[in-house]
Formats: C-alpha cells, structure tokens, sequence
C-alpha cells in the first residue's frame, strides 16, 4: 500500500479520538456556556439603561474586534499575571465561551428585535410583566430566528477550537501537528483533519436544518 | 544583528512564582516540565505517548531527584510565557544557549552539544559554507536559534513553522536552504530517506542545549545540574543519546 | 341599548406627542356600561394612540382615563408605566393585526393570560376558553397553530383571547382592516353579536356602514381633536361639521 | 519610563506599518475578490440549473467546513506537487478570496432571495430580462439587506489575514511574532496586535453604519 | 362603451396546476377593446393565476391567449417561460402590492422600461412620464422615491408605469385591496378616469360596487372554471347561479 494512503489510515483513529474527547466536548460546552453570556449580553444592550447597554456594547466590540488566539492568551498566560492561574481546558472553556457570547449577542439581540413590536403588546394587554412576555412569548419566537446565525458561529466555533492546541488542550488539530512533527507529512495531515471538521460540519449542517424545520411554526405569518 | 532585547530584565522572573522551586517541587513530589511535544526526535509523540531524546532526559533527572515528572505540552511561540507565568517550572526542548537568553533565563549544563548545518538540495553547488548564504534565501523557525544565525550569514530569512514545511520550502524550490540542527536532519533522513537534499555546510561552533529556568530557581537548577552529572557518571544520559542518535551528543 | 347615568369609563383631556409631533390634543369621551363607541377619521388623527392609552400600552403627556370603581389613571410626562398598568384589569384590547402568538396553540393563546397572570384555576379556565371558542364557531381549531388558520378565523381567535381577559370593556382597532373582503363579515357578525350581548366596547374603524348599524355613539377625529360626536346615526347620517361630512362621504362614495 | 511601556511603543510604529502594508491591502484585495466569486457562487446557487447549483453547494459547503489554515497550506504548500508554484502574496490572497467567495456566497444568496418576488415580476412585466432584472432591480435592494453581514465577514477576514504569516507573508501578526521573539514579550505584543485590529474593526463598523445610512431608501417598505 | 365584433383578447381552455392543486380548470373569456371586464369571485379561485397567465408571467398548463393582430400563444406543459414573454408587448399590470423599484425615483420607475427595454427616445419618454404623472396629480412627486410616498401615491405611480408600456389592454390585480380606505377613493377614481377613456381593461377586483359602476362584463370564478359571466349589471345585481349570488351577498351585506 502507499506509504501516505496508510499513514491517512493510521492517523484516522487518532485524529477522530482527539474530535471525540475534546474538540466536540470543547465545542459543545462552551456553546452552551456561550449562549447563557449572549443572551445576559443581548438583554443588557436592548436595556434602556444607558451604562448597562454600554458596557455590552464595549464587551461585544472588544471580542469582536480581536483575534480570539489573543483571548486565549490573556486568558491562559495573562491571567496568572493578577494572580489567576487556571488550568487549560477551563482556559480555553472560559476564552470559547466568552467569545460565542460576544458574537451570539449580536445574533441574539437581532433575534429579539426581528419578533413583530406587537407581540409584546399582546403580551403586555395580557397583563404580562416585560420579563415573563420576553420569556414566554418573544425568545420562543426569536429562537427560530436566531438558529441559522447560530449554528453557524458553532460551526466556526468548532473549527476554531483548534487554537486550543496553543494553550496545551489536545484537540484534534493538536494531534495532526504530532503526527506532522514525526511524519513531516504535515499537509496530508492538515488535511485529513480537515476532512474531519468537514464532516462534523456537514452532520451539524444537516441538525441545523432538522431543528430550523420544527421550529418553523414559531414564526409569525 | 544580534540587537539586544529591549527590555532584558523586566519580566524575567517568575510572574506568579517566587521563592525557592525547588522546594515547591520537593514538597509537591512532582518536577512540572514544559516542551512542544512537535520537535522531533526531542519532544515528539510515538502514538499518544510523550517521548523524545528531551524528554527521556528530564524524566531520568527526575528519577534521580526523586520526583515525579509531569509534562505540560506547548507551542515554542509561548513556551517562555509558560515559564515565566509558572505554568511549569522547566523547559526541556532543545533550548539552546545564547546571550540574549542568558539575560532572562538560567541554564543548567548543556545536555546536547550539536552543530547547525545548512541543507540544500543535493544538486545545489553555490552554497558551500555559511558565508555562502549572502543573498540566499533560508527558511527558519522564527523562534529557533538559527534564524539569527542565517540572518547573521546575510541570508533571506523566510520564517516557518518548523523543519517540515522548511524542507517542502527548500524541495519546491521557494528557498535556497535551511539552517538547523543537525540532529534533526539525521533523524528525518533516517525517518523519511530523501537523496534530494544535502547537509551543504557545518558550522564550526557548536550549540548546546540545556535546561532553561526562571531567574529565581537557582537551587532547582543546581539539583538538576547535580542529576544530570549522575546520569553522566553512570553512562545513562549517554545511553539515551545512543538510542536517538546513534552517537553521545550530550557533550 | 341605553347607557346608565354614570359612565363606565371617562376619557379627558388626553393629550400625546411623539416627538414634535403633537399627536393627541385633549381628548374628551365617555362610555357607558353597555353602550357601543365608534371611533373615526382620517389615517393619522390619533384614533389608535387614543385607544392604545385607554389599555396602558400608551403614556399619555396630560389627561385621565377613569373606569367606574376605580381605577382612575391621571397621566404625567416622566410617568412611569407600570402606573398605568392596572388599566389592563378593566379593559381588553384586540389588534388589527390579530397579534397571536405563533408558537402556542389557539387554546393556548387565549388561556395563557387568565392561567398565568390572573392565576385562575387551570380547569376552569380551558373549560371557559373551549366554550368561546365554540361560540365563535372555532370548537374544532383549539389545538391548531394560529398560522394555520385564515385571517378570519385568526381575528375571531383574538377576539376571544380578549373576552377571556373578563374585562369591563373591550377594545377593537380596526379587527377587519387586514382581512380579505370576503372574511370580514364572519368577524363583523361576532362583534355585533357582542354588541348585542351588551358587552361594552371601543371601536376603531373604518367600517362606516358597520359603525352605523352596531354603534351608539360615534366619535370622529382629526388632527388630534374631537370634531364631531353623537349618536351614530346622526354623525354618519348628518354630520354637522364639513370635515366630518368630508371624511364620511369619502368613506361611503370613494369614486 | 517602564521598559514594557517603552517595547509597546517602540512597537506601535512597526506593527502600524505592518498593517498599512499588508494587512490592510491584502483584506481589501482579497474581500474585492471576494465579492466577484460570491456574486458567482451565488447565482450558480440560486440556479435552476441542478448540476449547477450542486457545485456552488459543494463548493461553498467546503469552503465554510474546513479551517482556513488549511486552505492556505493547500494553495501554498500543496499546489506545487501539481506544479503550481505560487508566491505567498498571490497565494494568500487567493485563499482568502476563496473563503470569502464561500462565506459570502450565502450572504449574497440570502439577500437575493430576501427582496420580494415581487419585484422580479414587476421587471418582468416591463419585458425586462431575467438578468437585466437582476442587475438592475435586484442587486441593488440587496446590497442594502447583505452589507450588515458582509462587513462582519469582512471584519473577520482583517483578523483572519494574521494567519498568512504561516504562509511567509510578513503582516501586522508577524511583525508582532518577530518583535516577540527577541523580547520574549508575546502577550505584550499580541496585546498590542489586538488593539490595533480593534481600531481597524471600529473603524470599518464606523463605515458600515455610514454606508448603510445611505442605502436606507432601498429598501422596499 | 360598445364592444366591437372581434376581440382584443380571445382566452380559451385556460388550465394551471401547482403541483396536485388544480387552480385553473379551462377559463374561457374575451375583452373587447375599450371593453372593462371585472373578475370576481372567492379567495382562492384562481383570479390572480388567471390574470398572470395573461402577461406570461404564470405559464399555463393548456389554454391560448390570443390578441387581435397577435400574437396568440398556446400553452403546453415543459414550454419555454420565453415563449410567452411576447404577450407583454400587448399588455401591462398593475400589482396588489405596487411593486415600485424602491431605489428609483418615481420618474426612474414609470421610464426605465420604455427606455431600457423599449429603447424608445430618453426625453420622448421623459416627457411623457411627466405629462402621465400630472395626469394622476403626482407631477410633485417625480423626484421623491416611492417611500415617502402614501399607499394610494404608489398605486397611481404603479398604474402610470403600466401605461407608459402603451398596451392594448391593461391588467389590474386589486389594485386597491392593500391600501387604507381613504385611499382607495383616489386611485378608483383614476382608474375610472381611464375606462371612460376608452382604455380596455381587465380588473380583478372586491369592490364590486365599483365594478358596478365602471365595469361592461363581469366574469365571476369559483374553484377554477367561470361560473358566471355577462353585462355587470347582470351578474351582480341580479346573479342566475346560486354561488355567484351568495358571494355577492357576502360581499355586499357583510353583516
Ligand atoms: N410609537 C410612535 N412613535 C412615533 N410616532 C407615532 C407612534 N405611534 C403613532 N405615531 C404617529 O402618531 C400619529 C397618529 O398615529 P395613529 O396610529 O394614532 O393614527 P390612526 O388614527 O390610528 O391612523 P390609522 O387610521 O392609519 O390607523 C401618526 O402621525 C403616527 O405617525
Ligand atoms: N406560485 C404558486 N405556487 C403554488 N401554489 C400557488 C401559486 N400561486 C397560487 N397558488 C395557489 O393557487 C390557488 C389560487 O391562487 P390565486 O392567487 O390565483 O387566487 P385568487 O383568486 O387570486 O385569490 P385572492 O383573492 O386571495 O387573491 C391558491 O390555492 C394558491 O395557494
Ligand atoms: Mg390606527
Ligand atoms: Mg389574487
């Protein structure tokens, strides 16, 4: 056999053991982590009060606006600097989860605003306080809004868990450079694991469309 | 051109670290070491095994401290960061000695005494020597000793990631040569024989490679280096290199 | 259908300003128990912000809009709308846009406000809501989506979300203006069979035909002000005022 | 002074010329690029034609699912062993424009599909072509729907050049990688690196809200 | 308006399904030129379909629309949506929903078909857009863009675009069922204008007192065959089939 179709081979367990026990885990918990911080972020910048809206508004700008290895590295190696010394998957959870939820505020916050003003009227002649209106009436609607964004700042998200590699998780891309560093076969490993997040893509692509579908009836016609 | 740091002392000891290290390891029982776990045959993984010339090393300097060594894997970029911000308490990664490094950082004796060679493609016949990179464009690690080397010679330097994509480099043709450790090449021709490329040039001076440190753990370093003459002594720290190389590199 | 002596609900002195844009200008009218208000005019002339400060949803600048016991509410600029909340116990309002909830089913949607707000027994409460929604001939939709439904099939679900509130009065802005033709008169026939029943409403609209055979009275505005009011029949009939009788010749003769 | 105050700005004027020089033309470049192949990918999408619109799917599916790193090594280092030897410059910017194209591509196509049909219709009825229709009625309405989202793809894609650094493209990130790598100061200068994409991404949202501002008349109402 | 003895248009066994929805079931009529034909009848029954297929916009299953002097197109399943482009030469339609370009000026709208795709003279066509908007009172309105513009505003752009096509016939899908009542008096009044005019024209519509009052024929559809068809005053005031008659009632008498 090829010498390089039977190195792909070898790698391919390696490489999907590092998706299963970190890149998927690391994607999956510091979405969820993420969604709870975007939508605090999205509530507190459609707040009318001006400095609660501010600060989700430089929060939101900042995560946006820089490199996530950069949060990463604050997060690993800065933090020890105020004394903060955390462990690399708790770093890497905190710096994923704070960037989904500046990202995932925008998507949130637009969700919200995109459910017609006269659902919460309905809500509001119903007698309903503004919390219980947004929560019974206006997120199930905006959910089905905001799924598309969504899934794909997972998608996004589940390729740039890569960069953990750089504050010592072992992820899946992790385990492509060490194969590389004694192959030196590295393009056809950053290959195959590409062909990996591709395929995870594709499953989530397809959840995607799954999930849109049932929520199609939240929507207001 | 060599410029000296800008700012040579500030940072150099340990940010969240102070005191004796070597007491903290001790007490802990455990020798926390940082290494890129990508730098073959140093630092590099067989399966998912940890292993490598590095760290087959530290771990019998451990042993003979009596401790428990525990390896944090990191990217050479940050590798300096871990140690200052005390994420490990040691570098063992083919970290060699040089000035510049010699001002933030403490060494022990050198474990590894190398040569850097220039590799060319066999067919290549106007790169004879070192001086003979004037002009030429390498591919370096931007973080490798020998990125100041070729540029010192005069070189185009081409920052890379590490040997593999040097070597695709210099076999398409987009780099004239590669300056690096000649461990390095020994290892990847026995790994991968290649007749395409050649060690064009040796250097003279050697390099040698040790045990890096925050400034402040002068007792651990002093216990490392007290364990690395052991391992001299009893003709393991030479077995060692014998598996790797094939030879004793680390004198 | 004769109206008491004293009104059920007393509007005055309404006044609202988005902006420069001086809206309301002291707006005066009363409703008694029983008794059906018709509120017209030109687009613009304020009738659905006047409605919409009669239910709180609105924040008046100056005025008081007073139900028979209580409460009285008297707005003031920098007034606080949890204030005029408690509007919302007397009166129900039912949008032009219908303004289901496309997530919940029709039961759902008109049970939600008396199970989760007004907190009445669960049992009770769907027994009354499947009782309704027979009376408007919707028996076989309560588990149906609202997007499922027509338009008027939607507008009469509203309707019913708004009795089960059990206000004092009820409020309509315009419940046919986005229908098809066709549906409008399901819709029309359920309102004035409320009208009927003696329930006490506000309605906006621009059905003058409509407003003629089920209203009482007839307000019509323009330009923020009261011009015109009286007896349905008269102000559609025989308006006295030349704006009046513009808008309503226009309205019933449109070419 | 404090010698890390003195580093960060002894650093301020290389890492700035490094974004003048490349970081800056290289996302505008590409992005331009960009744009062309998305506007491409878009319509074979949105074609009736099967085959067609199967490989813009594929092709936009590939794009979005696997990491740009990876991209950049196929084109750079991969090519060549086809015999296609391209410099790190046009390699660059062909990997980003490509990504782009994939990123945009749905943009593009959401925001087609987001003007009424109505509107193809009534340029129909004017005898009006389907391609004449769309360059003069479609595309402008929705240039106004697909700005938002663009300029976040184009904000991404400022950051996302730092990555041409791993193909030998001597950008802002580099420049910071190189400065760290005689100071040791790499959270120092990332910092820095960081600051200076934020002023570049504020700058461009600053653009956004301007240029959609004045694509406000466009929307049907 | 006397109809003369050859048709304008001739539509013949017009039939349309969308997927296993059978919308159009053989629709036959004629227009006459100068002649105004009203089609009417329940949401749903295929007006709208019916109307598209005449400008080609829809691409009927079976059928023939045909123009004096041409062209005739006859429909066929799996047949070019090119093929029936060319009935857009002959006429021209007013949407529901105006449909203006709302990144052109009110001017740009009502011209860049005559010069784009017509290629008649630029200020030729200019000119005559400027005399067709005095003509429906928007002379001012030229350079705005159909935003600013009320519903009623847009719909008269919406008919000057159709006529500056200069078709033979020219079709109208409810052209006022989107828009506030008030409005709907200034474009049905335009709309009239033209008829008497001499303008032929087929209109589907809800407002049968209008089409009362303008229209020659009325064609009433239900479930995708004409039921009824003859003079206005006929079919509406004094329908023969029982379905026409109670359709007319629900719209006429709607409560
Ligand atoms: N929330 C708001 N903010 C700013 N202006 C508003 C708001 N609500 C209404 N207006 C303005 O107040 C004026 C009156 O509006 P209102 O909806 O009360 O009129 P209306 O009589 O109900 O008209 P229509 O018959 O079109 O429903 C209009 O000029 C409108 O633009
Ligand atoms: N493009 C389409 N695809 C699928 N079904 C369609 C399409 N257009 C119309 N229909 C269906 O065809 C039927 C007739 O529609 P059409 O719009 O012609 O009716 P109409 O008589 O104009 O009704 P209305 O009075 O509501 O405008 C409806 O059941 C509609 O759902
Ligand atoms: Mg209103
Ligand atoms: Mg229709």
């Amino acid at each position: 056999m090829d010498p390089k179709w039977q190195l792909f081979l070898d790698s391919l367990g390696p490489l999907a053991l590092g998706a299963i026990t970190a890149t998927i885990p690391l994607a999956l918990i510091s979405m969820a982590l993420g969604l709870v911080i975007a939508l605090l972020m999205a509530l507190m910048r459609i707040s009318k009060n001006r400095v609660v809206s501010s600060i989700a508004r430089i929060y939101i700008s900042i995560i946006r606006g820089t490199p996530l290895l950069v949060q990463l590295f604050v997060i690993f190696y800065g933090m020890p600097s105020v004394g903060l010394v955390i462990d690399p998957w708790p770093s890497a959870i905190i710096a994923f989860s704070l960037n989904i939820g500046g990202y995932a505020a925008e998507i949130i916050r637009a969700a919200i605003l995109s459910v017609p003003q006269g659902q919460w009227e309905a809500g509001y002649t119903l007698g309903m306080s503004r919390t219980r209106t947004l929560y019974r009436l206006i997120l199930p609607q905006a959910t089905r809004v905001a799924v598309p964004p969504l899934s794909n700042s997972f998608i996004s998200l589940v390729k740039d868990t890569s960069l953990a590699s750089t504050i010592l998780v072992t992820e899946m891309f992790r385990k492509a450079q060490e194969i590389t560093a004694s192959t030196y076969e590295f393009l056809l490993l950053y290959c195959e694991a590409a062909a990996i997040y591709w395929v995870i893509c594709l499953v989530l692509s397809a959840l995607q469309n799954s999930v849109e579908g049932r929520l199609e009836k939240y929507v207001a016609k | 051109s060599s410029g000296s740091p800008a700012s040579p002392s500030a940072s150099g000891g340990a940010t969240a670290e102070t005191g004796d290290t070597l007491k903290k390891v001790k007490d802990s029982g455990v020798l926390t070491v940082g290494t890129e776990g990508t730098y073959r045959p140093f630092s590099y993984h067989e399966g998912s095994e940890l292993t490598g010339y590095d760290v087959e090393v530290i771990e019998a300097v451990g042993e003979k401290m009596g401790v428990e060594v525990k390896f944090q894997e990191t990217q050479w970029d940050a590798i300096f960061a871990g140690l200052d911000a005390g994420r490990f308490d040691v570098i063992a990664n083919q970290v060699s000695i040089n000035p510049e490094r010699e001002e933030k950082y403490l060494f022990t004796q050198p474990y590894t005494v190398s040569t850097g060679v220039v590799v060319t493609k066999s067919d290549n016949t106007d790169i004879t020597s070192f001086d003979t990179l004037k002009g030429k464009t390498t591919a370096q690690s931007l973080t490798s000793n020998f990125y100041e080397t070729a540029k010192d010679a005069g070189a185009n330097v081409e920052p890379v990631e590490g040997w593999a994509q040097s070597i695709t480099l210099l076999k398409q043709g987009r780099v004239d040569a590669t300056v690096n450790d000649k461990l390095t090449f020994l290892d990847a021709q026995k790994t991968n024989p290649d007749d395409s490329i050649k060690i064009a040039a040796e250097s003279e001076e050697k390099s040698e490679s040790a045990v890096a440190l925050r400034k402040d753990s002068t007792e651990l370093a002093k216990a490392i280096d007290t364990a690395l003459d052991e391992l001299r002594a009893d003709g393991e720290l030479a077995k060692i290199s014998e598996k790797y190389f094939g030879e004793d590199v680390s004198k | 259908m004769s109206p008491s002596n004293s009104p059920l609900l007393a509007v005055s002195g309404l006044h609202k300003a988005f902006g420069a844009n001086q809206v309301l200008k002291g707006i005066d009218f009363t409703v008694h128990s029983g008794e059906v208000l018709a509120l017209i005019g030109p687009s613009g002339s304020g009738k659905t912000t006047a409605l919409r400060c009669l239910n709180g949803l609105e924040i008046a600048d100056a005025g008081s809009v007073g139900f028979a016991g209580g409460p009285e509410v008297s707005f003031s600029p920098g007034m606080k709308p949890k204030s005029a909340q408690i509007l919302r116990n007397r009166s129900a309002m039912v949008f032009q846009g219908h303004h289901l909830f496309p997530h919940l089913t029709v039961l759902q949607n008109v049970s939600i406000g008396p199970i989760e707000v007004q907190k009445r027994p669960k049992d009770q409460v769907l027994a009354e809501a499947k009782k309704l929604l027979a009376r408007v001939g919707l028996e076989a939709k309560a588990d149906a989506y609202p997007n499922s439904l027509s338009g008027g099939q939607q507008q009469r679900v509203g309707i019913v979300r708004a009795l089960m509130q059990q206000p004092d009065l009820l409020l309509f802005d315009e419940p046919t203006s986005a229908l098809d033709p066709e549906l409008v008169g399901e819709v029309l026939t359920v309102i004035k069979e409320l009208a009927q029943e003696g329930w006490s409403m506000v309605l906006v609209t621009h059905e003058l035909a409509f407003a003629r055979d089920v209203a009482d009275t007839v307000v019509f505005m323009d330009g923020g002000v009261v011009v015109e009011s009286g007896p349905a029949a008269q102000v559609l009939g025989a308006p006295a005022n030349p704006r009046t009788r513009s808008f309503v010749q226009r309205l019933l003769h449109p070419f």
